[in-house]
């Protein structure tokens, strides 16, 4: 692929982008993965590189860029927005020996790497500074368009680590039968006695090699800043759609929903749940931010950072939740953007990152209580 | 479908029979879930094996046919069957409404219909959203309509479609000013399906679009179901239309909610946190919310079969008043909110498991959200039972209580 | 407060003029609310109308001249009492609570006190706070200790308290290594009130802070009520002390509730909204809440009832396991929950007028906010429910179901 | 009284008579109103002048600063932020002629001034450029503090005007007996046939006399920023308090409420909803205010403003709500801060500016329907 200089600032690239997004939405919901085209358009507009490092061709961009670019993309189309925010893999390529790095993009400009963190593969030594690896990783959003894909994995010794596979030694198995986020092709991933050198892997709770602030962001806020704008641009649709759908839907005695009182105290009620939410996580990657400009982050910083993502994510189940109820049957349809939304949010509110240990958590830090400096 | 129940022999059904035939046919329905919904209608075993058993006619009058099943019974069947799969379970409260219906048409008529059509179910709303342009002659209409919804459209021999009387080209009004309305009945053969049913929730219920485009609908197959109660003595009888269509419909959250605290028993004691390594189900939050949403679904399963218990006791011996009646829609509303909330509350706390088609709990919220979509619990439909509760009804309402 | 119930002709009373007495009383309380909140106690002469009509009497066995009232009477009682005036109800309901732990004492000790005692009732509490050091004759001990939220202690002439037993400075331990715990009962003159009661809700309880300061406590006025059942076979004493002191408590929310919706009804008509002049009674938001917590009432007091009604008669014959037990208590939370809901959330729609304290809206929201705080309703109560009826509970659990 | 020149900021003055303000709520609530000392030491620190104009002595501080002396304020104390917001009244002086608002702060420097706004006065032309009032007015918190009152009454004809009372003229009625906000002396007060200059009357809803943009602020908006402050102090308040509590207390297992799962999400629930309700009105001011600059605000913006504000009391009870049910029988005493706070935000909820009209009016704006201008 050839590669041009980006000329545009990633979030006019998104807006760009996003404009096309509800055309096709059912089309990326029933091909199961986004549409080559688009990926290509995407990868072009540096989208899937806002976390790549500026000296492999990456974006590097700044926390709040990052927000409003994955915010933009689910207000577009929900799959399309989580697909490019699982799909910021090759930030981890700041971890890399620079010269690895640099063999990986310049074999594939701007690559597209997602991947699966959660530690269930199992390595052995090889030898010869390589190891073996064996694993299966389900829910790998993106999995089928992947140059590489990132992948955690116990060693014979120590912690976790993280290897980058070839997309090419990956297989896919095809389990991603789902409500919603259908198009996010997040199907299980298996590696079978792979041999891999190991300056293909790293330890992603330990320091980059890259030294800008992107990456002194502790292992849960580099994740967090991806996964924040979800919400945020999720519930904005959702808001969206439900306006439209009360301007024009009647109820049984024929008045307008928007004439009625409830719906316009629900409307009122959720525009602002959904400009808090969006207030407060901008706040919180701004602090996190701010603070990382001279060191690292403090954990009270990091865990209103992911409450802020949580928080935001509540909010858009509320919202859409309270949208199906005053929107009646005619929201059945795969057709009404609002019935795919709410699979979607529900689908993605199941993630861990929301879970309840993950909540906790923040109220633990908040609590000023002891935590594992690589879970906050 | 055509099993040969031509001749009434439901009446000689006991209720403790058709409650064993719904269990029966609801223990074979989990592993069929993913199949039903992928064919998106109830397969022709499962409509056949419920005609076999009568478990379309439990809420038609005995007069024609029907079991004579308890209204309680009712409610009880359509749990058991949805508690085995959501989308079967609502098409048959659906093919049973469908069919109770036909206790609005003259009695000679419905009976005409039945003897004609062994394996009758009628599907198709009530909702006016035909045009009934009167024939010269005043033998009938000329009827053009589409009906969404219209589940067990791919099964059903006959259909039903609420219409407007339409005179040069308006409404015809009534004394109020209001548009004549009423229901039409029409055989499959005269329709058109429209595949519209394209869901995430009760996609196995095949509820396409129904139309029909200028057919001939004799007045003998209209009826007014709006305000009247049918002519018939049977205990749903006492109710009116819209109640009795609730009552029907209220099993399915019921059973659906039952289901998804099944299998959230069973997904949570399997599961254990990653931190703690402790089963899901010995967290305190995962108690306090089990607690929580089983004992809403038990008071309000109890309140709904205690106040339509109580309301037909009523209704055998005295007439009663909206606000009384008001309180069985109240009480099915009720079931419906506890149940979704219920199954949304439980399918978050499954994680990410639960996103799969492959899990029920999954399964059980899109179905169990998708019923409470009905228009039947809509802010209006709220605010007219809450308006006759509150005492402040003092006329029949379109499809009040 | 001496009313002459020396020889109990309790056993005499029908549930009916039990009922019919409570009615008569709770009619009265309204217009003394603001009074008796002001008071900060129930006043004297409701102190001697609940003994002369043996409404202290109600929960304790019969054969220590209780009124062998049905449960379910117990419950309607405290309600009605309750929907007159919260404070009043729940003086009343925990001085029952109080007579009935009697029934663990030794049952002629039990007799004794009552003999000696016309107007028995026993405030305090059995979390144990107090500290019993044995006396070396083995006779009984040393008792100190301070037990807030001591409701009725201003006309109670036998005070209760939990204790554990000290052994050189630290507590007893059992077998198990947990520490040796009982209720001591004690006559209201060995110990001070302590005035703490200064409160937002249930004001008019006095429920201060019991003290007693090294009295001497004999054996025979201790018991162990946490694990076995008391030796009576009247159909309450079927339940643990933990179901049975719920039992009782269930009522309150009930009454305060249904009490918050006559006047919220009443309230709502007669205001209008600013805008379009309309009354509040007639906006759709209004309406739908109403028809919501009014369901909702409903369905947790059906529940509530009919789990009582089964579990007694369940175990009328045979044991009951925790999981079956734990439905009431379950059943109970959930009126509580569905109480304190629905008066916060008419307390809402009722705007500014609702902030002043003439208005029972208000204070049927503080009284039954400050109910819902008793440990009874904390999430680590809740846990233990939830444990019992999950099947995960596997020995008896302190005051457990 | 003496005025010296105001020389620290009234953000850091609010700091320091917030300080006092938890030592002295018992006594602000059983007094039934402000101390008197207290009531001197903010009039000298000039937080009763938030709104009065520069020109006439008083801070004209812009809608940020009043937002959060009144959030420190009632922080400290509920019924002094409260009494402190409601005693803006000086404020409406930029509605008078200058001469005569100059003949107010003259005779009484940095004056205060509270009110009622309903229109429940009516009066007559009685000649010679005067007005014969009568009219009792409910709720008119710190009323018996003020030195002029404001209250709305109807005229012979045309539109609800305002009427300034000399505090010597107004008979109190002692009728704020109440669960919460005791502490703000809310009485009813009442003239009987007072004859009053026109020109002590005036048109809130028409244009004011001064020109500063505070001034520029719509009728609703004006009182919003005022408000706005109350929910966010109220809530921060709580959720400190919530921490406070269960850190020291433990359960009947004995365990510390702060190392149980439920407690710990629910902290770091409400932490996320007092933030997100704090920077979302911090952005809708923030907007209004940026609008104000060149002209008024658009109707979309104040009804977001307005919005946030609802938001932020629904987040208030919620979190309110949240820590009584974890924090048990041991808050129900009236020592017990939370409880206090409970009562004050049960109460506060009830102003008309949370009503369900009020909210259904941000809706209708949101959804872009016609609402008459002076009710956004």
């Amino acid at each position: 692929m050839s590669v041009t200089a980006l000329e545009k600032s990633p979030i006019e690239e998104a807006v760009r982008l996003a404009a096309t997004l509800p055309g096709r939405a059912l089309e990326v919901e029933s091909g199961r993965t986004l549409p080559a085209d688009l990926v290509d358009e995407l990868r072009a507009a540096g989208l899937f590189s806002l976390m790549t490092p500026a000296s492999l061709g990456g974006r590097e961009a700044d926390p709040l860029t990052i927000v409003r670019v994955v915010e933009e993309l689910t207000r577009g189309d929900a799959a399309t927005g989580w697909t490019v925010m699982i799909g910021q893999g090759a930030g981890y390529l700041a971890w890399l020996e620079p010269d690895v790095a640099r063999e990986i993009t310049e074999a594939t400009p701007r690559p597209l790497i997602t991947g699966s963190m959660a530690p269930l593969g199992t390595a052995v030594d090889a030898g010869e500074e390589r190891i073996r690896l064996i694993g299966r990783w389900p829910y790998t959003s993106g999995c089928g368009l992947s140059d590489h894909l990132v992948a955690g994995y116990r060693p014979a010794a120590g912690p976790p680590r993280f290897a980058l596979l070839p997309g090419a030694a990956v297989t896919v198995h095809d389990t991603w039968h789902v409500a919603g986020l259908r198009g996010t092709g997040s199907h299980d991933i298996e590696v079978t006695d792979l041999l891999l050198p190991s300056r293909l892997t790293f330890d992603p709770y330990g320091p980059a090699r890259e030294d800008g602030p992107l990456y002194r962001l502790p292992y849960m806020s580099y994740l967090l800043v991806a996964m924040a704008g979800f919400p945020l641009g999720a519930a904005r649709r959702i808001v969206d759609e439900y306006r439209q759908i009360v301007l024009g839907k009647r109820n049984t005695e024929r008045t307008l929903l928007s004439e009625t009182p409830i719906v316009q105290a629900e409307i009122a009620r959720c525009e602002a749940t959904v400009g808090a939410a969006r207030a407060f996580v901008h706040e919180a990657v701004a602090q996190v931010w701010a603070q990382t400009q001279d060191g690292v982050a403090s954990p009270q910083a990091r865990a209103l950072l992911t409450g802020a993502v949580q928080h935001a994510m509540r909010a858009t189940l509320d919202v859409a939740d309270s949208a199906m109820r005053a929107c009646g049957a005619s929201q059945l349809y795969d057709r009404a953007p609002l019935q795919r939304y709410f699979r979607d949010v529900q689908t993605a509110a199941q993630h861990i990152a929301f879970g309840l240990e993950a909540q906790r958590r923040v109220g633990s830090v908040l609590l000023g209580r002891d935590v594992p400096d690589f879970l906050i | 479908m055509t099993s040969g129940i031509a001749t009434p022999r439901a009446a000689g059904t006991t209720d403790a029979t058709l409650l064993e035939s719904a269990r029966r046919i609801a223990a074979t329905l989990p592993d069929r879930s993913l199949a039903i919904e992928t064919a998106g209608t109830l397969p022709a075993d499962l409509v056949d094996e419920f005609a076999r058993n009568d478990l379309f006619r439990l809420a038609m009058p005995v007069a024609l046919g029907g079991t004579g099943a308890a209204p309680e019974t009712i409610v009880r069947i359509v749990e058991e069957v949805s508690r085995g799969d959501g989308a079967t379970g609502w098409s048959l409260l659906i093919g049973n409404i469908g069919n109770a219906f036909l206790a609005w048409l003259d009695p000679e008529v419905a009976r005409g219909l039945l003897a004609d059509t062994p394996g009758m179910v009628v599907a198709g709303g009530q909702a006016p959203l035909g045009q009934a342009v009167p024939k010269p002659d005043g033998s009938g209409y000329t009827l053009t309509g589409r009906w969404p919804f219209g589940s067990g459209s791919l099964h059903a021999p006959w259909f039903m479609g609420g219409f407007i009387v339409m005179e040069n080209g308006r409404p015809r009004t009534n004394e109020w000013g209001a548009p004549v309305m009423g229901v039409a009945h029409f055989p499959a053969a005269q329709a058109t399906v429209d595949d519209t049913w394209h869901v995430a929730g009760l996609q196995g219920t095949g509820s396409h679009d129904i139309v029909v485009d200028g057919i001939d609908l004799p007045l003998a197959h209209t009826s007014v179901p709006y305000f009247a109660r049918a002519p018939y003595g049977d205990p749903l009888y006492r109710l009116t239309a819209y109640n009795l269509l609730l009552t029907v419909m209220s099993g399915f959250p019921l059973g659906v909610a039952r289901r998804a605290l099944d299998e959230a028993r069973r997904q949570l004691a399997d599961r254990t946190l990653t931190g703690s390594g402790t089963p899901y189900l010995e967290d305190p939050a995962v108690q306090v919310a089990f607690l929580k949403h089983e004992t809403a679904l038990d008071a309000a399963r109890r309140h709904l079969l205690g106040t339509l218990g109580e309301l037909l006791g009523t209704l055998a011996h005295e007439e009663s008043d909206y606000a009384e009646r008001a309180r069985l829609a109240a009480a099915i509303i009720h079931v419906y909110d506890v149940g979704r909330e219920l199954v949304q509350g439980l399918f978050r706390l499954a994680g990410t498991a639960a996103a799969l088609d492959t899990n029920p709990l999954q399964r059980c919220m899109r179905d169990l959200v998708a019923g409470s979509q009905h228009v039947a619990f809509s802010f209006d439909s709220r605010k007219r039972i809450a308006n006759a509760r509150l005492g402040l009804q003092t006329a029949p309402a379109f499809f009040g209580v």
